[in-house]
C-alpha cells in the first residue's frame, strides 16, 4: 500500500492501475450481465459506488471496536445493510431502472471487490482515506461499466444514451449474452496491449 | 485440404442452378474474406502466412454454405472474421480452434441477424433460370424450409407443400428443396463424403454415428406416437448430410479414437434431434456440433486405450 | 475395463435421454392428457360405448381458473378399440392452465371429473433442465464469474469446485425457502432477503466445512480450500433471490438449486478441459490469461444458445 | 470464555445497529414506492386510453375497479365480483351460470382495497366461514360522466419462451383501442419486436367480430402499412393506410411466427372471456337493480 495517500492518488489508483474490471478482474458478473446500455451501466455503478463507499467508511470508522476473529462476517452485514438500503431505494424511486437490472443490485452483496477494500484498505485506514479509497474504487468500477455500455449500446442498437445515434441497429449480437464475454476479453486484451506498448516506450527511453 | 475443397465444389454448382447465380457470388465473398481475415490475422500476430494450404477456402466455403440463399453477400464478411480470428487464431491458430470456425461464424450470423437467417430461403429454380434472382433482386421471394414447416405448421402442411413418398425423397436426395447454400444436394454430398472416406481424409465413424443416431431417434420421437417418425426424411432435410461428412469431422475439433468418435457421433445426433423436435430452431445440428466440440478431448479422456490410462487412484 | 469405468456415466446419460419416453408412458396409464393444440385425448381401461360417448353434450370442459367459462367440445372421436377418446375444440389450448372435463349421463349426473395439466414432474424437471442449459447461469446470466474464472484452470479443481457449489447451493436454498416462506413473508420481513439469505449461505458453508472435517478428512483436505472461496459467490445468493422472486415451492426450488448447481459443475468442467488444451497453444501475449478466458467463453455462450426456447417437456 | 460473550455482544450490537439501517430505509422508501408503482400503472393505463402528459384526463372521466374472484365450498364454485357501488362497495356472488347468489354491500376503505392482501381478507371475511375465495383478476371500467367509454383488460399468456403480460384497452363494444406489451422473455431481434409499434398497432380498431376470428398470415407487412402503424407519416394519410389494411390479419413478425400467434390467441382469448362475463355481470345488475357506479 502506498504511504503518500492523497485524495486524488487514491481516487486515480482505483480509476486506472487497479481498476476493478479490467486490471483485479473481479466483479466480472455485472461487468458481462447488464452492461447492454450506458444508461444500466451507470446505475449499477451508482448502486456499487454508495455500496463501496458507506461499508468502507462504516468499517473503519468501526474497525477499532470489530473483533477479529468475526471480521469476515461483520462485513458481509455491513455490506448486506447497505445493499439493502441502496435496493430499496432503487426500487422505490427509480423503479424503471430497478426492473432492468433484476437482480443485480441485490447480487452487489456478493461482489468481491467490496469485501476486498474492506479487508486490505479499510480495515486499517482513517475514515477519511477509506471514503477516497471507495470513491476511486467506486469510480473505477463505474467507469469501466460505463466503458463496455457505450460499447455495447452503440454496436448493439445503434445508441448512445438510448438517443438513436446510428439510425439502424447494426449488430444485434452486441446485446445478446455472449457478446459481453467478447467485449470484456477483446477490452482486456486491449488494454494489455496499451500497457505493453507503453512500457516498450518507456523501456526505449 | 484441396481435396476436401474438391469435394465441395459439385454440390456448390448444384446449388447455383437451383438457387440462382447469386450463390456464388456469396460463396466467393465468403471465401475471399475468409483467406483475407486469415492472411491478416496470421500477419497481425507476427506469425507465418499459411493461406496456401487451403483451410480457410474451407472454412470459407462451409461457411457459405451453412447460410441461406437469399441473404445479402456482405453478411458472411462478418463471419468471416468470427470464425477466423476469434474462432481461430486468438486461440493459437490453425490446429488449436475449439469450436468448428464455420458454424461459429453461423451461429454469431445467427444471433446478429436472426431475421435474415432464419427467413431468406428461396424457393427452388424452375426449368433453370440460373440468372433471374441475379436481375430481380432476392428479396421478393422467400419460402421456408422443409423443417421450418414441420415445425411450425406441422406435417400436414408439409406433406401439401413438398408432396409425399418416393418422389420427394428423390427430389430432396438431388437437392431440389429450399435450404442452405450447400446442405440441399444430398447426392452430391454423400458422393464426396464418400470419396474422402475411401482417399482417408476422414473415417466413417461420425457421419455413420450421427445419421444413424438422427435416423433412429427421429423414428423413435419424430412421429404422432412413439415408433412413427420418418427416419429417411430426417437425414435429407435440414444440414444432416453436410454436418455429418463436412462439419463434424473436422480433424481439429473432433476426437481422435474410434470409440469417443462414436460416442462424439451418438451425441450430435441426439442433440440434433433433440433440438429440431423440442428447442426454439427448426435445425439443430449446427449447435449440436457446436455443443459437442469441446467435448471431443474430454471424450478422448475418457475413452483412451488402457495402455496410457494413468494407474488406478493416480488420476485425481 | 474400460467399460465398466463407465458404465455409470452411460447409464445415467442414457437414462437423461429416455426420461421423458419414461415420463410420458407413465402418464399414459393415468388416462388424460393434451394431445394436440386444441385437443385433450381420454383414455381408458376397458373399450368405452361408443355410440353414449360420441355425445359432444355430455362433457362440459372448463379452466380450473375460470369455472364460468365452458369451452366447446366441437368433436369428439373415439378410437376404433374404444379406449381412448378424443375431445377437439374449436380453438387452441391454453396448455399451460389446468383443465377439467367433467362427463355427464343424460339425466345431468356426474360420471367423473379429470384435471388434465401437463404433468408436474414435467414442469420440475423443466425448470432443472432450464437452470442446467437453457438459462445456464454461467454462460446466459452471468453469474459466479469469478470463480468460473479463477477455478477453471485444472479439470480436477473444476470437479471438486462444482460438487462443493451444488451442495452449498441446494442446502442453502432449501434453508433459504423455509425461512421465505415461514418467516419473511409471514411477518412482512420480505426487505430482510439479502441478509438473511446471504446469512444462511454462510452458514451452510460453515457447517459443510464442520461436517466434512469430521465425517471425511479426505474429502474435506480435496475439498476445504474451495469452501472459503463459496461465500462471496453470486451464483449461491442468486439461487435464494430467484426462489423468492418466482415464489417457488420447496420442490421447485430443489430443483432449480440442483440445476443450477450442475450446470455451474458442467459449465466449470468443460471450461477446464478447454483451457488445459489451451495451455499448449501459442496465445498472442495480450491475450493470455483472463481476456483468452473470458473469449472462450463467449464461444461457449454462442453454442450454449442453441439450447435457447427448448422445451422437453 | 471472556471472548465469547465479546464476540456476541459485538456481533448483536452490530445486528441492532444493522437493523435500525434497514428498517428507517424500508420505513422511508416503502411509501415511495407504493406511490410510484400506483403512478406508473396510471400512465400506462391512461397511455392506452390516448391520453399522456400532455392531454390530462378530464375531470369528469373516472376508472372504477372490478376484481373478479372464485368462491368454492365444498360441492361448488362460484364467481364473485367486488366492485364499487353507488356508495361503497358491493360484493356479488353468482353461480356458474350467472344466476344471483348473494349481494352484499362492503364497509371498506378504498385504499384497502388497492392492496390485494388486505383486500384478500375482507373477500374472505365476506364469503363467511366454510367457503374460500381466491382472487382471478382485475378489470377496469372507465366512465366519462357516467357513461362507459372503455375497458381496461390485463392477462398473461405463454409466449414462445416464457410468459407475456400484455394489458389492452376496448370501447363499449370490445373494438380494440390499444395494446400494450408489460413483460415477456422473448429472443432480442425476433419475438421481442412485438413490443415494437409495427406489431401492436396491428390490433388497434379491430372490432369483436374481427378479433373472433383473428388469424396471422405469415406474408411480409407491407411497407405503407408499416409506415403508418409506426406513425412516421402525416397522420391523414396514415389513417388512409389504416383504413385500407383495417380488415386484414395480423401479420406475423418475420422468423417469430410463434410469438405472433400467441399474442394473437392470448388478445382474442381476454377479449372474449372479459365480453362473455360482463354480459352476465351486467345481466344479473340489472335483474336485481343494484346501483353501481358505472
Amino acid at each position: 500500500m502506498a504511504n503518500d495517500k492523497s485524495s486524488m492518488q487514491l481516487i486515480a489508483r482505483g480509476i486506472l492501475s487497479e481498476n476493478p474490471i479490467f486490471k483485479l478482474a473481479l466483479s466480472m458478473c455485472p461487468a458481462v450481465g447488464i452492461s447492454t446500455t450506458v444508461i444500466n451501466g451507470v446505475m449499477l455503478g451508482i448502486a456499487v459506488l454508495f455500496v463501496q463507499v458507506f461499508s468502507s467508511v462504516t468499517i473503519s470508522l468501526f474497525k477499532n471496536k470489530i473483533h477479529p476473529r468475526i471480521r469476515i462476517p461483520t462485513y458481509t452485514l455491513t455490506i448486506a445493510t447497505w445493499v439493502t438500503v441502496i435496493d430499496l431505494a432503487l426500487a422505490a424511486y427509480l423503479p424503471e431502472a430497478y426492473a432492468k437490472m433484476g437482480i443485480f443490485v441485490k447480487l452487489i452483496v456478493a461482489f468481491a471487490i467490496i469485501t476486498m477494500r474492506l479487508e486490505m484498505f479499510a480495515c486499517k485506514e482513517s475514515a477519511q482515506d477509506s471514503f477516497w479509497d471507495g470513491l476511486g474504487m467506486g469510480l473505477g468500477f463505474l467507469v469501466g461499466m460505463v466503458v463496455i455500455g457505450l460499447v455495447r449500446e452503440l454496436l448493439g442498437s445503434g445508441a448512445i444514451l438510448g438517443y438513436d445515434v446510428l439510425g439502424f441497429k447494426p449488430l444485434l449480437f452486441f446485446i445478446l449474452p455472449s457478446a459481453g464475454f467478447f467485449v470484456v476479453g477483446l477490452m482486456m486484451a486491449f488494454f494489455n496491449w496499451i500497457e505493453l506498448a507503453y512500457k516498450q516506450a518507456k523501456g526505449k527511453k | 485440404m484441396w481435396t476436401i475443397v474438391a469435394c465441395l465444389i459439385p454440390p456448390l454448382l448444384l446449388s447455383v442452378f437451383v438457387f440462382g447465380i447469386q450463390v456464388l457470388l456469396i460463396t466467393a465473398v465468403s471465401v475471399a474474406s475468409c483467406v483475407a481475415v486469415e492472411a491478416a490475422s496470421q500477419k497481425l500476430l507476427g506469425r507465418r502466412v499459411t493461406v496456401r494450404d487451403g483451410s480457410a477456402v474451407i472454412t470459407g466455403m462451409l461457411l457459405a454454405f451453412v447460410i441461406p440463399p437469399g441473404v445479402s453477400p456482405l453478411l458472411p464478411v462478418l463471419g468471416a472474421v468470427m470464425a477466423i480470428y476469434i474462432g481461430k487464431h486468438i486461440l493459437g491458430g490453425i490446429g488449436y480452434n475449439i469450436f468448428n470456425p464455420a458454424l461459429l461464424g453461423r451461429s454469431f450470423l445467427l444471433a446478429t441477424f436472426p431475421v435474415a437467417m432464419t427467413s431468406a430461403w428461396l424457393p427452388p429454380l424452375q426449368d433453370m433460370a440460373v440468372f433471374s434472382y441475379l436481375g430481380e433482386g432476392v428479396s421478393a421471394v422467400s419460402t421456408a424450409t422443409p423443417l421450418a414447416v414441420i415445425k411450425e405448421q406441422g406435417m400436414a402442411a408439409f406433406t401439401e407443400m413438398f408432396g409425399a413418398g418416393t418422389s420427394l425423397y428423390g427430389s430432396f436426395f438431388m437437392g431440389w428443396r429450399p435450404g442452405c447454400i450447400g446442405e440441399t444436394s444430398g447426392f452430391l454430398i454423400v458422393l464426396g463424403g464418400l470419396y474422402l472416406i475411401y482417399r482417408g481424409y476422414i473415417t466413417w465413424h461420425i457421419p455413420v454415428s450421427v445419421l444413424g443416431t438422427i435416423a433412429l431417434l427421429s423414428w423413435i420421437f419424430g412421429g404422432e406416437t412413439y415408433f412413427s417418425g420418418d427416419p429417411l426424411l430426417a437425414i435429407l432435410t435440414g444440414g444432416a448430410l453436410l454436418g455429418a461428412f463436412y462439419m463434424a469431422n473436422d480433424y481439429v475439433t473432433c476426437p481422435t479414437n474410434k470409440v469417443s468418435q462414436l460416442v462424439y457421433g451418438f451425441g450430435i445426433g441426439a442433440l440434433t434431434v433433440m433440438i429440431r423436435l423440442k428447442g426454439g430452431y427448426p435445425e439443430g445440428i449446427c449447435y449440436a456440433i457446436l455443443l459437442m466440440n469441446p467435448l471431443s478431448p474430454v471424450l478422448d479422456g475418457w475413452f483412451k486405450p488402457r495402455r496410457f490410462a494413468p494407474p488406478q487412484g493416480g488420476s485425481r | 475395463m474400460m467399460i465398466r469405468r463407465h458404465f455409470t456415466y452411460w447409464t445415467a446419460v442414457l437414462l437423461f435421454i429416455l426420461a421423458p419416453v419414461l415420463l410420458q408412458a407413465a402418464e399414459l396409464a393415468s388416462g388424460q392428457k393434451f394431445g394436440a393444440e386444441n385437443e385433450i385425448i381420454l383414455t381408458y381401461h376397458a373399450p368405452v360405448d361408443k355410440t353414449t360417448m360420441q355425445d359432444g353434450g355430455m362433457y362440459t370442459v372448463f379452466e380450473e381458473s375460470d369455472p364460468d367459462i365452458r369451452l366447446e367440445v366441437q368433436k369428439v372421436g373415439i378410437s376404433g378399440d374404444g379406449r381412448s377418446v378424443s375431445l377437439l375444440f374449436a380453438e387452441p389450448l391454453n396448455t399451460a392452465k389446468t383443465h377439467v372435463v367433467s362427463i355427464r349421463d343424460a339425466g345431468g349426473a356426474e360420471i367423473e371429473s379429470l384435471k388434465v395439466a401437463k404433468s408436474y414432474i414435467g414442469y420440475l424437471l423443466s425448470i432443472l433442465i432450464s437452470a442446467l442449459l437453457v438459462n445456464n447461469f454461467v454462460f446466459t446470466k452471468y453469474l459466479g464469474l469469478c470463480v468460473f474464472f479463477g477455478t477453471s484452470k485444472r479439470k480436477t479443481t473444476a470437479k471438486g469446485m462444482g460438487v462443493v457449489f451444488t451442495i452449498v447451493m441446494v442446502a442453502s436454498a432449501l434453508m433459504s425457502w423455509f425461512f421465505y416462506q415461514f418467516i419473511l413473508i409471514p411477518y412482512g420481513l420480505n426487505f430482510l432477503q439479502i441478509v438473511v439469505f446471504i446469512g444462511l449461505v454462510s452458514l451452510t458453508v460453515q457447517a459443510v466445512d464442520t461436517i466434512l472435517r469430521k465425517v471425511n478428512p479426505i474429502l474435506f483436505n480435496s475439498f476445504g480450500v474451495y469452501l472459503v472461496l463459496v461465500i462471496a459467490n453470486c451464483v449461491i445468493i442468486a439461487v435464494p433471490l430467484i426462489m423468492a422472486n418466482n415464489n417457488y415451492s420447496v420442490f421447485e426450488t430443489f430443483m432449480l438449486a440442483f440445476g443450477a448447481g450442475g450446470g455451474f459443475l458442467l459449465a466449470l468442467y468443460l471450461m477446464s478441459s478447454v483451457r488445459e488444451r489451451l495451455e499448449l497453444a501459442n496465445i498472442p501475449t495480450t491475450f493470455k490469461g483472463l481476456p483468452i478466458a473470458f473469449i472462450v467463453a463467449g464461444q461457449f455462450a454462442m453454442a450454449f444458445l442453441g439450447f435457447s426456447g427448448l422445451q422437453l417437456f | 470464555m471472556k471472548d465469547i460473550f465479546t464476540i456476541i455482544i459485538r456481533l448483536t450490537v452490530s445486528c441492532i445497529l444493522a437493523a435500525t439501517v434497514m428498517g428507517s430505509a424500508f420505513i422511508v422508501t416503502n411509501k415511495a414506492k407504493k406511490h410510484n408503482e400506483h403512478v406508473n400503472e396510471q400512465k400506462v393505463r391512461y397511455a392506452l386510453l390516448g391520453y399522456s402528459a400532455d392531454k390530462p384526463i378530464p375531470d369528469s372521466m373516472a376508472l372504477h375497479e372490478v376484481y373478479r374472484y372464485i368462491v368454492s365450498d365444498k360441492q361448488s364454485q362460484y364467481i364473485g365480483y367486488l366492485l364499487s357501488g353507488k356508495e361503497g362497495f358491493i360484493f356479488l356472488t353468482l353461480d356458474l351460470s350467472g344466476k344471483v347468489i348473494d349481494n352484499k354491500s362492503v364497509e371498506v376503505d378504498e385504499a384497502k382495497v388497492l392492496e390485494k392482501e388486505e383486500r384478500d381478507k375482507v373477500v374472505n371475511g365476506i364469503v363467511g366461514a366454510g367457503k374460500d375465495a381466491k382472487f382471478a383478476d382485475q378489470t377496469i371500467i372507465v366512465t366519462n360522466n357516467g357513461e362507459r367509454i372503455a375497458y381496461l383488460l390485463d392477462g398473461k399468456f405463454t409466449g414462445f419462451k416464457t410468459f407475456i403480460g400484455v394489458m389492452l384497452a376496448t370501447d363499449p363494444k370490445f373494438t380494440l383501442l390499444g395494446l400494450e406489451i408489460l413483460e415477456h422473455e422473448e429472443d432480442p431481434g425476433l419475438g421481442a419486436e412485438i413490443e415494437q409499434d409495427y406489431f401492436r398497432n396491428q390490433f388497434k380498431g379491430k372490432t369483436f367480430e374481427q378479433l373472433k376470428d383473428l388469424d396471422v398470415v405469415k406474408e411480409p407487412l407491407p411497407d405503407e402499412y408499416f409506415q403508418a402503424l409506426e406513425g412516421d407519416i402525416a397522420a391523414e394519410d396514415a389513417a388512409k393506410i389504416l383504413k385500407k389494411y383495417g380488415d386484414k390479419d395480423i401479420y406475423a413478425l418475420t422468423g417469430a411466427t410463434i410469438s405472433s400467434r400467441s399474442v394473437n390467441n392470448g388478445v382474442k382469448s381476454i377479449v372474449k372471456k372479459f365480453a362473455y362475463r360482463l354480459n352476465i355481470l351486467d345481466t344479473a345488475l340489472a335483474e336485481q337493480k343494484i346501483e353501481v357506479a358505472f
